[in-house]
């Protein structure tokens, strides 16, 4: 392996050091940063710490910029939420959030500097049908036009095919569970319902309980085939384990939580690697806790070998000869992971012979 | 050192090498490509740019090469690389160069929200600037062009940046783009101005680069402080007429023409609404240069 | 019977410049910006001062712009208050 | 309400200028009665551009993105429909799409749906090139009839088929919630293409299932009456 270029890594790590940095390592760490969408991040992290000024002033443009497009996307958020509420009102359900609108809303530091591409919620199962018609009815509307794709969503995925705003183009995620039916795990989607709590100031508006928002972002990432913002994702988690951390019988909760919804090994993946390479302050107890989840030595081997190389930022600068084939990997295994044998097979047929991609 | 002071040899092989640190205004682009007519380009065009010696930081990482699939056996093509990733489809092999152009305002309009952007040309005389919005068509570059052969200097014929801090208009001098007739209008209005080759077929047609003016390049780290807002339209054989419009109507319009209004949110609209409030504005129909060279010799700067 | 008052949405920060007989106004919560015709730049300035009924906005607006609040000026008013709902910058609160 | 009004800012270009001031005479003359009635308060709006939709997502041309259409940045305009108020009054050759006839006048002015022949494309399938099934709660917008007296004959009456422009002109009672003409402008948008989340057969759909069971099922279970159609049909136009 070549020696370790995460810089992106390395700021997150200790962003009080990037103020001695050459401005050759800013150079690089601007283009990592940007590729993993954490300039923003970053920008907050010096600016918390009243550093800001103190970055050269060339990357500092880069940071401030980036921290634009992030405040921006947050007023973006607030807005797109207020009109899922009003959409939703007849509804009569609380909307609970999930990810990064949930992070915003919930003012949590994992929202700062955070980029979005979506709104993703999470509804009663029952309650899709209603909930599809009362968005079409405020404009938002399928952006999926391929059959295949309407049906294999419908049947087999854990969301709505995907709605835009046909004025606004943002795009909702509808999901009634977390992982999608043919999964290999099985997170009761009641159970986190049920756990929910209403944001300050908004009761028709929810987020995951603590330990639950954890366990939903390690399950997103460490079953996710597509690791672009891996790196992103993980400091998301980062963040969250630092915020909620410091609430009593924290780690306990938690590890007892993943083993009640049968995440014990999202979990595991989520603490080893936030403290690989995050440095997230774990207790040895809680990594006990967690050893639930451990898999066995020869596959937590594999999964560092890809892992450890799929959460670096997707650069040039980040990657060694391995990398694409991990990140090949963790794509086959994303969908292995989703779905049996012989739907996986008919699903991989179908997308390669029948629906190549328009690009 | 400037680009002028590097034989075609060396220029080549920078870009073909570790790269070419070019500074264009407020920013840094390193630029790689093996492509003749890229290196021809900027050796022509970019002569009087500086280098970035000894500089370790630059803004955009940028590369032309052709794809590396088959298809370059058939039908040869170039990919703009920005630091990695390519933002836009190919485009035929002989449109590097306005592709290069392309893709270096797209970099700075779309990274570089430090300032309000607005799609205009820029131009300065005495200390204020005129801001020139305009969609496509409105015959805004070949204004600008002449412009700046006759005594204002060239802002930018593409982007408008205004800084946040104080609503001052910074350069970011370059090549100015013409399209179609306009490349022979402005051969003839000054035969001394170089015009480089010109590309047929392009999506806007046949587009050639006029090469800045000197001075322009010289001064790029002299801001200048907004004064007028000016709409242009050519209206072949239209009369020249230079009509005041009124601001509210003027800041919306400035506003569809900005790359980043929205994006900047409250402070976008003070800083907008602060401009056309110190501007003069106006709406400008000419078919004639010699004409409207006359009318914005004529104007003067706002009152305070 | 008009039994509801109209308030501009707390939630709205809202940004305003005036030339003249033009007033734009941006929008905060919704990014958007627009450009108001002299009535609906007095209608929103009246507004911001103070919550009206729709008859009570005509009067008042009649009264600065010297002319009678009669049907015609009520129903513009009334056309007037729905687009700015629509775009977010007011909404209805019922009258007690 | 002083509260209230701290989110809000005033800046205007000089103190006199503010509308909410006593006018002078010249703005008293440009506020006659006639300027009143003419036209939206909301006279232009820059909305605010989407960043949440992919964001830094690569448009198709460099050369679009920088000198095209700068509002769009390179992507696709959204889909939005146009509406019944747009079709009805563009009735020009060309302006509605093929197969669609909106038919001819019977005088040079339009105030209703009688003034126009029923020449255009019909509203009822049961004719020749009609649209919509009218059967059971959408009868009301197949036929209308007309009395005509000669020495003759008497008092005469003929059943005549609506066309979709008349059903546009309709309004009032005839045409309650306007559910016939935002299905039809519904149709005219879909046919041009303008409404990418809306195709023909789906506009047909929804008519025929109102007409079927006196409401629409976007889903299942979900029951859109007419008036519900309009509100969704609404959202689809600009």
């Amino acid at each position: 392996m070549k020696p370790e270029r995460d810089l992106v890594a390395s700021a997150l790590r200790d962003p009080a050091a990037l103020v001695s940095w050459t401005l050759a390592e800013w150079d690089l760490l601007v283009r990592q940063a940007r590729r993993a969408q954490l300039l923003a991040r970053i920008c907050w992290l010096m600016h918390e710490r009243g550093l800001l000024q103190q970055v050269p002033e060339q990357p500092r443009a880069h940071l401030e910029a980036a921290r634009v497009v992030s405040d921006k996307q947050d007023r973006a958020i607030r807005w797109e939420v207020n009109r899922i509420r009003h959409a939703l009102t007849r509804v009569g359900i609380p909307v609970i959030l999930l990810k990064g609108a949930a992070y915003v809303m919930a003012e949590l530091p994992s929202a700062h500097g955070r980029l979005f591409a979506d709104v993703d919620i999470l509804v009663p199962k029952e309650k899709l049908p209603e909930v599809e018609a009362a968005l079409m009815m405020h404009g938002w509307a399928a952006t999926l036009h391929d059959a295949y794709d309407q049906r294999y969503y419908r049947t087999w995925m854990h969301e709505l095919p995907p709605m835009t705003h046909v004025k606004r183009e943002t795009t909702i995620d509808v999901h009634h569970a977390i992982l999608p039916e043919t999964a290999r795990l099985h997170p009761d989607p009641v159970k986190l319902r049920a756990a929910a709590q209403p944001v300050p100031g908004a009761q028709d508006l929810q987020v995951l309980a603590p330990v639950d928002m954890i366990l939903h972002s390690a399950t997103h990432l460490f079953s996710d085939g597509e690791l672009e913002h891996g790196l992103r994702d993980l400091s998301d988690l980062d963040g969250l384990l630092r915020h909620f951390s410091a609430e009593a019988d924290f780690w306990q909760h938690l590890a007892s939580r993943a083993q009640e919804l049968d995440l014990a090994r999202p979990l595991y993946y989520a603490l080893r690697y936030t403290q690989r390479i995050l440095t997230t302050p774990v207790p040895d107890s809680a990594v006990a806790m967690a050893g639930a989840g451990r898999p066995s030595r020869l596959l937590e081997w594999l999964m560092d070998a890809l892992f450890l190389r799929a959460l670096r930022p997707d650069h040039a600068s980040c990657a060694d000869f391995f990398t694409p084939a991990a990140r090949g990997l963790l794509y086959v295994r994303s969908h292995w992971l989703r779905m049996p044998p012989l739907l996986l097979v008919r699903h991989l047929l179908h997308k390669a012979l029948v629906s190549p991609k328009d690009d | 050192m400037n680009v002028s002071a590097l034989t075609a040899a060396e220029l080549g092989r920078r870009l073909r090498g570790c790269g070419l640190s070019l500074r264009t205004g407020a920013f840094v682009a390193l630029v790689r490509s093996s492509v003749p007519s890229v290196a021809e380009g900027i050796g022509a065009l970019y002569a009087d740019f500086p280098l970035e010696e000894n500089s370790d930081f630059a803004d955009f990482h940028i590369g032309l090469e052709p794809p590396r699939d088959l298809r370059r056996w058939i039908y040869p093509q170039i990919v703009f690389d920005f630091d990695g990733h390519a933002p836009f489809k190919p485009l035929p092999f002989d449109q590097a160069f306005p592709m290069f152009e392309w893709g270096l305002n797209w970099c700075v309009s779309s990274h570089s929200h430090q300032y309000l952007i607005i799609h205009a040309a820029v131009m300065e005389k005495d200390g204020f600037a005129v801001i020139m919005p305009a969609p496509p068509g409105s015959g805004k570059s070949t204004l600008c062009a002449a412009l700046v052969n006759r005594g204002w200097r060239l802002l930018s014929d593409e982007l408008a940046l205004i800084r946040k801090d104080d609503g001052q208009a910074v350069p970011l001098p370059r090549p100015v783009s013409l399209k179609n007739a306009s490349i022979e209008v402005i051969r003839n209005f000054e035969p001394t101005a170089f015009i480089n080759r010109e590309c047929r077929d392009t999506i806007k047609g046949t587009v050639a680069h006029m090469k800045p003016p000197r001075d322009a390049v010289l001064r790029a780290q002299e801001t200048a402080k907004p004064g007028w807002v000016i709409f242009p339209r050519y209206r072949k054989d239209a009369a020249t007429v230079l009509q005041a419009r009124p601001k509210g109507g003027t800041l919306m319009a400035v506003a569809d023409n900005a790359f980043n209004y929205s994006l900047l949110g409250t402070a976008g609209f003070h800083m907008l609404a602060d401009m056309i409030d110190a501007c003069d504005c106006y709406d400008f129909t000419y078919s004639n240069l010699d004409q409207a060279i006359e009318v914005f010799a004529a104007l003067q700067p706002p009152a305070p | 019977m008009l039994t509801t008052e109209w308030v501009v949405d707390g939630d709205a920060a809202l940004l305003l410049r005036q030339w003249g007989d033009e007033c734009v106004v941006y929008n905060s919560v919704s990014g958007d910006t627009h450009l108001l015709n002299a009535l609906g730049g007095v209608a929103l300035t009246s507004l911001l001062q103070a919550p009206a009924t729709a008859d009570g906005l005509a009067q008042r607006v009649a009264s600065q712009l010297g002319f009678e609040a009669d049907e015609a000026l009520l129903e513009t008013i009334g056309t007037l208050l729905g687009d700015f709902e629509r775009i977010g910058l007011i909404r209805q609160h019922p009258l007690q | 309400m002083q509260e209230k009004n701290r989110n809000h800012e005033i800046g205007m270009a000089a103190p006199g200028q503010l509308p909410g001031d006593a006018p002078d005479s010249e703005s008293r003359r440009k506020f006659g009665k006639a300027g009143l009635a003419v036209g939206s308060a909301v006279i232009l709006t820059v909305a605010s551009r989407p960043v949440l939709a992919n964001y830094g997502a690569m448009c198709k041309t460099p050369s679009g993105f920088i000198s095209g259409n700068v509002s769009q940045h390179g992507n696709p305009p959204p889909s939005q429909g146009l509406t019944p108020g747009y079709w009805k009054n563009h009735y020009g050759t060309g302006d509605w799409p093929s197969p669609y006839k909106c038919g001819t006048l019977k005088g040079t002015r339009c105030s209703n749906w009688d003034s126009w022949n029923n020449d255009g494309t019909r509203v009822c399938t049961d004719y020749t090139g009609g649209v919509f099934r009218c059967k059971s709660y959408c009868s009301s917008y197949a036929t209308y009839t007309v009395s005509s007296y000669s020495k003759k004959t008497g008092y005469k009456t003929t059943t005549q088929p609506y066309s979709l422009m008349q059903m546009l002109w309709m309004g009032g009672s005839m045409d309650q919630y306007e559910f016939g003409a935002h299905m039809c402008a519904a149709l005219l948008n879909a046919q041009h293409g303008y409404t990418d989340c809306l195709s023909v057969q789906a506009v047909k759909d929804m008519w025929n299932e109102c007409d079927q069971k006196g409401y629409y099922e976007p889903t299942a279970g979900v029951k859109w009456y007419p008036q519900d159609c309009v509100a969704y049909l609404k959202s689809t136009m600009s």
